[in-house]
């Protein structure tokens, strides 16, 4: 067993390389029940982690460059940090304690999905990241470095990709999604 | 792949990635309700989510040992290709190892170990409980008679058994229902030598084969098709160099099917065949003589059969026999083959030693029979050794006998359940409830081969390595480490394979063995072996025996092993079960081939049963009438008849090994041809089988050309154009096209785009059905059964449609075998008469699909002149529905990048737009075009003889568009003006006069 | 039935129209009051009928209804529509079919014939009860006899008071069975 | 034949009104065996259609590559018969045929139930039935469009306005007509037929703008009539099967759907007129014309067998020549005979006066006629598909199910409910109609005859 124990620059090089002014600081949250989307059994900040933190989007869904899937990251890629890190406030202590505890006992979260497009539908990440760049995710998934818990935000409908397809002048030929 | 998650939890992490997930959604193609995401603990290092990644390993279907690379999918074996890195079969593969995978999902696998209770019926048992009883009862047996028997097993597992029995004091057998004993009894008489020879098909410039049916089940399909089809295609770029293949035998099988030239000699006697070319060969000068000694044995042997004295007894004319003699040694390489089940009869010895001897004759023995590279198929015990097996458990003096790899309960019915039942305790490591695991005391059940580590040794010269592809499905154990376990050594059937790997390789052995991983194993070739001619050759007389049988046993039936289902060990994958045989087109039943002059004497219609009695048992088949067949002989397939092993096997039609005796003949081998009473039972059955109605008018369909004239064609010539648009009407046409072509290019369709092309090269398809069951793997092609294949459900994407070639009598010389899918026409008529635009055409020249916008009207299919959609009429998908195809876990196999079509929508053949779309998909993440060769299709893919070429049709350097240029090339119902997407490349034939010599 | 608020009484329970009812047994009595009535310089009569009688029509003297003008207009509309609908939906999304141009006109007059049928129909059917109830207006307030729809003619006048009594007269010269007043 | 001046006098106005009025009467026990059997018919089909929806198409008989069987045969059959009743209504009507007034109403009232229940099979033999509307033309999410290139959207085209046309028409033709027996009902009835009458009172101006309407309405609805089973041909005529891909169908089918319509008339009119005694308005001349009219479209759906089978030789296309044979000596020999023989050869016998007035015979080969011309459909539709030439290969095995049978029977109960339930609750006979073509009551004549 082999665990990757590298930490990612922005992590831990984040205070100097970004200055202070343009930081986004992710707010400790209390009150969890206003938030939008489901509730995941652990309470994973993407706003702490991509927004706050600057990890960029592609180090825990590393396949979306270069699959058309963009997996969810191995509980062992979030040791990969936790194993160090610990968190500050006291909420985020107890949600990172789930994740070592579920690392110790060997069972897996069960994250609910949030996007899910229908079984006859193909979007290949990769061709979107390579089209867009590695920062338009948030063209389908919303400011998701702003999220404090994810939520779908837009329809995720055929009408939706087709008007983006249109927009940018790119095929909308049926068997590019529909095979 | 070392975290071990349990089979629930296996199937859970499936879910990782999602998208695609439609494989294992019972809805189809109905959105999906909202799932969880189970990530992995560890990432595996080698799997992307979303990316296939392919594993090396070794097919173990038959005892060919074919190498084979596993197409994995988050953690599921989705699809095997051949290992191009294999010499065996060059990275094609057949229908039974695409059905490999079936074996592994099948949801009738034995899902723990069991053991049988004070009621006789089988309960659970946990592993260490069922170690612990065996030791006991292998520490009982022990002295009393302990046998293992196996299947052919020339591998480290095999030594480890052999190891074991040797320490324990008992024996290991190793048997196959089809064990060849005629072609080592005939190597002995001939050359004295009892191993078994590969054969050079690629560079033989005329075949001649003795009932050898090497295409579908003799020795190696896979590599005999690859080089046959080189050697017999006929290519108009190179100096035409078609070998002609002539096929000697009673019946037309797959094989046969190829031939430029079918002989139907009298049953028995292709030895004495065999021996008058030889006689002419020898006695015109035609070859080289061989040394010395060898001229003289020769002459002593030979002296009897002139042509002019055995014409009569083979049933054919002299001249025809001085014919076949001169083409074959005239040809300058000429191979003769022999030992086919269809002429193992109780001379079939006397006949493979004739043919060495035509071979010796002709001077190929050393070029295109290599002895030296031996089959391991020829070290696996004879029959003999069975028949005594069985008399020593009968007897009494085997305690205890373990069952693995191998059912001969089915092979010997009658004779080895009894004989199995005097046996103290039993013990099999069956992966099914087959029926000699059903008379076993316990079942411990071994791994597939495609979850556990192990080797083999097809031929000399080649290992061959098999390695853990996934996960285990069930509560199973390799039966190595079961062995090492009881034997008391240390360590996993793992390390007993990588410590005897070490011997080879003692220096830097990680790098050697991953090496070997990667390629599946360590190919080397074989140093020929020189032979000679054996002192006492002149004994061999090959001349049929009289029969000595009950007056009212007046009929020769055949017993051949299914092309499809082989011995039967097929018959619980409905892959197999529904790909309809090569020659019959007869599917998930058996039957009896009856000629139609016996028929008609009998009353007999296709599809009444025939009630064949012979001296050792009765069975019942359905009559398929056909010319294919001698109107003296009968002939059965093997495969069917299970009384166990699975949902899809079990109390299917007859077992044709009923018919047979359990005596070992006198060289040492099974006799598949009795003597039997056929009765008519007056019962009858609607035998499914796709074969087309007495409506075949040939209209522009399949062409065949003479030798002569496809020599005489030179690059530019259209010889079938003339079945295109009349002259004068062409001009208008083309320029009512051209303005239609003009509008067409709107939107999307502006611009340079590819247009994907197949061609399909008849002279080199043999009808094997490879490609079907590719198909069916590749594209989640739901399987019906038997009772909606009756009524013309099956979804076969890709068929193969059989065309006799005859003569004037009707009688067939061979066929053409015409692989049938969509044509992706350019004016497609299916798709101007939808009208949701289901069907469409895509602007890379696809006739597209798109499942979900389909109502189902089903419009396209009544307008598609090659009738090659299909309807999904039930819902395949829906979990333990009626109708169900994927049952758990066969739905594991589904692959992920197709969607799982729903009821009610149409489907059909998209050249695998997926593979398309992935290829496009890399190619643009490398900043690349797509190349040529990128794009594999599934059936070009897995096509043994490579007659299929996919590729891009406005590439001018496309091998494709090569092809679609060759003048034998053209399309079919040209004249609908359809322009297909799909050249076929006529089919040539080697007339039956010589065109030269 | 609870009275219905005052503007909404006027526009569904309109007051009954004065004037006098002549009700015929015969079609030619009818005629010739129709007649003496244009001559008496009555325009504003109706005359009921069981069925359409083209007698009637003559000695009325009534242009061609304009119900035509709704079909025709109707039915290029539904042309246009048609046209609009094939070729503007083809263009939409501009898909390939059978090597055939994405708008083909050819198939897309079928549906513009239907469209011009349906159209034409509809409006003509509009067109009869538009006019019908323009025409109508003073319909429910004028006197009726439910033998009109089974074998009986009439003519309802008009007329206030002393107006009546010349039209009572006319009406009972032509022959009419029955004259009432109202 | 404008006016029957020699009509017997007890055919005058009131007459008629009342004698049509009295079929609105209190529905008789036969009556209700009747239409309890229609509604049985109808559950039979309704609980067929809820399997073939669960369990999927695959109930009933198809077979590769027999994808259109029996019930697209229905879907044919019930639009033919849907024919008759606008031509007599709207055809006849342009060429002032007096004759027509008598039965043009349950003509048309066929017509449209004909039309409810055609409609109603291409839903059913979809394969998604639920997706049903994709086929029409309505702003979606997806920004996606029917194919306007598919004879099957213009069959939609043309059957919706097919339907909508011919039921404005009945509806208009019933206006007057309920106005009539609104004045002579009372109770519920009267207040039913207050509302359906629209306030009609047979003014002048009503009848001035209602006359050229009519008129109007007919010339729309007379080629309409003639496309509608132009275009159901076209379903078979653009495809290329051999068979159905002939220039011929659309004359072809437009005659043979008139002939079916004019058996399905005599057919329903021959009870009708005996269990509401309408004899005096419906008379056995009325049967003759009927009989002349399927003499005349039976004689040109005979001669288009002729043609089909000529241009099959004639062409020297092996395609359509196989076709064609397959079709007559093939396995399904049976229902080509069936077509050949009632569609072909019994409409010779109405050549005979004798056959034509007597209604008994009428009904029995008008019944025929009913039974070929289903078996036209199916010999067009199964045994072209089963044996197309182009692939040798397939090997049709087609034959119907309980499925097949179940629906089909729905569609007689859907049908024959519609029309039951229409004929006790409106006017199945003309009444304004009927006394147009009577001598009107003048004066003079009835001075003459006192």
């Amino acid at each position: 067993m082999v665990l990757i124990l590298a930490l990612p620059p922005a992590a831990l090089n984040g205070q100097q390389a970004q200055p202070a002014s343009s930081r986004y600081t992710a707010p400790v949250i209390t009150d969890t029940s206003s938030l939008k989307g489901p509730r995941q059994p652990i309470f994973f900040r993407h706003d702490v982690h991509t927004g706050q933190d600057q990890i960029p989007c592609m180090y825990c869904h590393y396949s979306a460059a270069i699959s058309s899937e963009p997996g969810i990251p191995a509980l062992q890629t979030c040791m990969g940090c936790h194993q160090l890190i610990g968190g500050g406030p006291p909420s985020h202590q107890a949600e990172i304690k789930k994740v070592r505890d579920a690392w110790r006992e060997r069972k897996a979260p069960e994250w609910i999905r949030i996007h899910a497009l229908p079984g006859f539908v193909r979007f290949p990440h990769m061709r979107h990241i390579k089209a867009l760049g590695t920062q338009a995710c948030v063209t389908c998934h919303g400011d998701v470095q702003k999220m404090a818990q994810v939520s779908q935000v837009s329809t995720l409908r055929m009408g939706w990709c087709v008007r983006c397809h249109v927009k940018n002048n790119v095929t909308r030929d049926c068997s590019v999604c529909h095979y | 792949m070392s975290n071990s998650v349990d089979r629930r939890r296996f199937l859970k992490v499936l879910g990782v990635t999602g998208a695609g997930a439609a494989a294992v959604s019972a809805c189809g193609i109905g959105p999906e309700p909202t799932e969880r995401l189970i990530p992995y603990l560890i990432q595996p290092e080698d799997q992307i989510p979303g990316t296939a990644t392919y594993y090396a390993t070794t097919c173990r279907e038959c005892a060919a040992g074919c190498g084979v690379r596993v197409r994995v999918r988050e953690g599921r074996a989705v699809k095997l290709e051949g290992n191009p890195d294999s010499p065996i079969n060059r990275g094609r593969l057949c229908a039974r190892g695409q059905a490999a995978l079936q074996g592994l999902y099948n949801p009738d696998r034995i899902a723990h170990p069991m053991v049988r209770n004070a009621r006789g019926a089988f309960e659970d048992i946990d592993w260490d409980g069922a170690i612990q009883r065996l030791a006991t009862k292998v520490r009982e047996a022990q002295g009393k008679g302990i046998v293992f028997l196996t299947g052919a097993e020339q591998s480290s597992f095999g030594d480890l058994v052999a190891e074991w029995m040797k320490q324990v004091g008992g024996r290991h057998l190793s048997y196959e229902p089809f064990g060849f004993e005629a072609l080592r009894a005939g190597n002995r008489m001939a050359f004295g030598t009892v191993t078994l020879p590969t054969y050079d098909f690629a560079n033989a410039k005329y075949i001649l084969s003795f009932g050898a049916d090497f295409l579908d089940t003799w020795l190696s399909p896979v590599e005999f098709q690859n080089g046959f089809s080189r050697a017999h295609a006929f290519d108009a770029g190179r100096p035409a160099s078609m070998s002609k293949f002539v096929y000697v035998a009673p019946r037309l099988s797959l094989t046969g099917m190829n031939a430029d030239e079918w002989i139907a000699a009298r049953p028995g006697t292709e030895g004495m065949l065999a021996l008058a070319l030889a006689q002419v060969i020898v006695t015109q000068h035609l070859a080289r003589l061989p040394a010395p000694p060898d001229t003289s044995r020769l002459s002593a042997l030979l002296a009897g059969y002139a042509p002019r004295a055995v014409a009569a007894t083979i049933g054919i004319d002299e001249a025809m026999i001085v014919r076949l003699a001169r083409e074959f040694a005239s040809s300058g390489g000429g191979l003769a083959v022999a030992g086919g089940m269809a002429t193992q009869g109780p001379n079939a010895a006397q006949i493979v030693a004739a043919v060495n001897v035509l071979n010796y004759a002709a001077g190929v023995v050393g070029t295109l029979v290599k002895f030296g590279a031996d089959l391991a198929v020829g070290s696996t015990n004879t029959f003999a050794d069975l028949a005594t097996l069985m008399a020593d458990m009968t007897a009494g003096k085997v305690a205890l006998v373990f069952v693995h790899g191998t059912n001969p309960a089915h092979s010997v019915p009658g004779a080895f359940p009894q004989a199995l039942s005097k046996v103290a305790y039993k013990v099999s490591f069956a992966s099914y409830m087959d029926e000699t695991a059903a008379a076993c005391d316990l079942i411990l059940p071994d791994h597939h081969p495609l979850e556990q580590w192990g080797d083999s040794r097809p031929r000399a010269g080649i290992t061959a390595l098999q390695q853990p592809i996934v996960q285990p499905v069930f509560d199973t154990r390799p039966t190595g480490d079961v062995v090492l376990k009881l034997s008391g050594k240390p360590g996993t059937f793992q390390d007993y394979l990588q410590a005897r790997w070490r011997t080879r390789h003692t220096t830097n052995f990680d790098q050697y063995w991953m090496e070997s991983l990667e390629k599946g194993g360590i190919y080397a070739e074989a140093p020929t072996r020189p032979v000679r001619l054996a002192v006492d050759v002149s004994r061999i007389s090959p001349a049929p025996p009289a029969p000595a049988t009950a007056a009212d046993q007046n009929q020769d039936v055949i017993v051949f092993p299914h092309s499809i289902l082989h011995d039967g060990r097929g018959a619980n994958k409905p892959w197999l079960q529904e790909l309809p045989d090569p020659v019959s087109k007869i599917a998930w039943h058996s039957w009896v081939e009856v000629h139609p002059d016996t028929a008609a004497k009998w009353g007999l219609a296709t599809g009444d049963f025939l009630l064949l009695k012979s001296s050792f048992g009765a069975q019942k088949f359905p009559a398929w009438i056909t010319r294919s067949v001698r109107a003296d002989v009968l002939a059965v397939p093997t495969g069917q008849g299970h009384t166990a092993y699975g949902r899809y096997a079990k109390d299917r039609s007859a077992n044709a090994f009923e018919l047979l005796g359990a005596q070992a003949n006198d060289y040492g081998g099974r006799t598949f041809t009795v003597r039997a009473s056929a009765t008519k039972t007056g019962d009858h059955r609607k035998i499914v089988s796709t074969e087309g109605g007495p409506r075949e008018l040939g209209l522009g369909t399949t062409e065949v050309l003479p030798l002569a004239r496809a020599k005489a064609l030179h690059p530019g010539d259209h010889p079938f154009h003339y079945e295109e648009t009349p002259e004068y009407a062409k001009d208008a046409v083309e320029w009512w096209g051209e303005r239609q072509h003009e509008k067409a290019s709107l939107g999307n369709y502006r611009g340079e785009h590819p247009r994907w092309g197949l061609a399909i090269d008849l002279a080199k398809c043999t009808g094997c059905g490879a490609c079907v069951t590719a198909c069916y793997a590749e594209n989640n092609i739901a399987t019906v059964g038997e009772e909606l294949m009756q009524r013309g459900r099956e979804m076969a994407w890709l068929r193969l449609e059989r065309y006799w070639r005859t003569d004037e009598g009707g009688s067939p010389h061979g066929a053409v075998n015409q692989p049938m899918l969509c044509q992706q026409c350019g004016n497609a008529p299916c798709e101007p008469v939808c009208p949701v635009y289901a069907a469409y055409h895509t602007p890379d020249g696809l006739n597209a699909q798109v499942y979900n916008r389909c109502v189902g009207t089903r419009y396209c299919s009544n307008n598609c002149p090659y009738k090659v959609r299909f309807f999904n009429w039930h819902n395949y998908a829906e979990r333990d529905g009626q109708y169900e195809a994927f049952p758990d876990p066969l739905s594991m196999l589904l692959n992920p990048d197709v969607t799982v079509r729903e009821k009610g929508v149409m489907e059909k053949c998209t050249f695998c737009v997926q593979r398309i779309r992935g290829a496009q998909n890399q190619a643009r993440l490398e900043n690349r075009n797509v190349r040529d060769g990128d794009i594999v299709t599934a059936c070009q893919q897995t096509c043994p003889s490579d007659a299929i070429v996919f590729g891009d049709l406005n590439g001018r350097n496309s091998r494709v568009f090569e092809l679609a240029g060759n003048p034998r090339g053209y399309h079919v119902l040209a004249g609908l003006n359809t322009k297909p997407a799909i050249t076929y490349l006529a089919r040539v034939v080697a007339e039956a006069s010589p065109s030269r010599g | 039935m609870m009275p219905l608020p005052k503007p909404l009484q006027e526009i569904f329970h309109p007051p009954p129209t004065p004037g006098v009812l002549g009700v015929f047994q015969y079609l030619d009595a009818t005629l010739d009051a129709i007649k003496k009535l244009r001559a008496a310089g009555h325009t504003d009569f109706t005359v009921y009928s069981p069925i359409p009688r083209h007698e009637i029509e003559d000695v009325l003297g009534q242009p061609v209804s304009p119900v035509r003008m709704f079909t025709l207009i109707g039915g290029i509309a539904g042309c246009a529509v048609g046209a609009w609908l094939t070729l503007w939906m083809s263009y939409d999304w501009p898909i390939v079919l059978g090597g055939k141009p994405v708008g083909s006109v050819p198939p897309y007059v079928v549906i513009m014939f239907e469209m011009t049928i349906l159209f034409g129909a509809l409006s003509t059917i509009l067109g009869i009860l538009f006019n019908a109830a323009f025409a109508a207006r003073r319909l429910g307030t004028i006197q009726y006899d439910a033998r009109f729809t089974n074998d009986r003619f009439g003519i309802f006048v008009p007329a206030e008071g002393a107006k009546s009594a010349p039209v009572e007269k006319v009406l009972r010269d032509a022959g009419a069975e029955e004259v009432r007043r109202g | 034949m404008a006016e029957q001046h020699g009509s017997p006098s007890r055919l005058t106005y009131d007459y008629v009104t009342r004698t049509i009025a009295r079929t609105l009467g209190s529905p008789s026990r036969g009556y209700f065996v009747l239409l309890g059997a229609a509604v049985a018919l109808l559950a039979i089909g309704i609980t067929t259609l809820v399997l073939l929806i669960r369990y999927g198409l695959g109930l009933a008989g198809y077979s590769h590559p027999v994808y259109w069987a029996v019930y697209i045969t229905c879907f044919v059959f019930w639009v033919g018969i849907a024919h008759s009743g606008t031509l007599i209504s709207a055809i006849l009507f342009l060429f002032r045929s007096g004759w027509r007034t008598a039965v043009y109403r349950t003509a048309e009232a066929m017509t449209v139930f004909a039309v409810m229940t055609a409609g109603l099979f291409p839903l059913i033999h979809i394969g998604r039935q639920w997706y049903f509307y994709w086929l029409i033309p309505y702003p979606n999410e997806r920004g996606l469009w029917p194919n306007f290139k598919s004879p099957l959207i213009w069959d939609e085209f043309a059957i919706g306005t097919y339907f909508t046309v011919s039921t404005v028409f009945l509806i208009m033709g019933l206006i007057p007509d309920i106005a009539a027996v609104r004045d002579l009902a009372t109770g519920w009835r009267k207040k039913l037929y207050q509302l359906c009458s629209v306030g009609w009172r047979g003014t002048n101006e009503q009848w001035r703008h209602f006359t050229r309407g009519y008129l109007y309405l007919a010339a729309l609805a007379t080629p309409l009539v003639l496309s509608v089973h132009s275009v159901v041909s076209w379903d078979f005529a653009m495809a290329i099967v051999p068979g159905w891909h002939a220039t011929l169908f659309a004359p072809y089918f437009v005659a043979g759907a008139i002939y079916s319509g004019c058996g399905m008339v005599i057919t329903l009119l021959t009870p009708i007129r005996k269990l509401f005694g309408l004899e005096e308005l419906i008379t056995v001349k009325h049967f003759e014309n009927l009989a002349k009219l399927c003499l005349l479209t039976g004689s040109i759906v005979s001669f288009s067998y002729l043609t089909e089978n000529f241009v099959a030789w004639f062409s020297g296309n092996p395609h359509e020549r196989a076709a064609f044979w397959y079709r007559a000596f093939g396995p399904y020999w049976w229902a080509s005979w069936t077509m050949n023989i009632c569609n072909g050869l019994l409409p010779w016998l109405l050549w005979s006066k004798k056959v034509r007035t007597n209604i008994t015979a009428l009904f029995v080969i008008s019944i025929f006629v009913n039974i070929g011309m289903w078996f036209e459909r199916y010999v067009i539709i199964v045994v072209s598909l089963a044996g197309e030439p182009y692939t040798t290969w397939t090997n049709a095995v087609y034959n119907p199910t309980w499925a097949d049978w179940g629906i089909m029977a729905g569609s007689f109960g859907w049908f024959f409910m519609w029309f039951l339930l229409f004929v006790k609750n409106f006017p199945a006979v003309s009444i304004s109609e009927v006394k147009e073509v009577l001598a009107p009551p003048r004066s003079t004549m009835s001075k003459v005859r006192a």
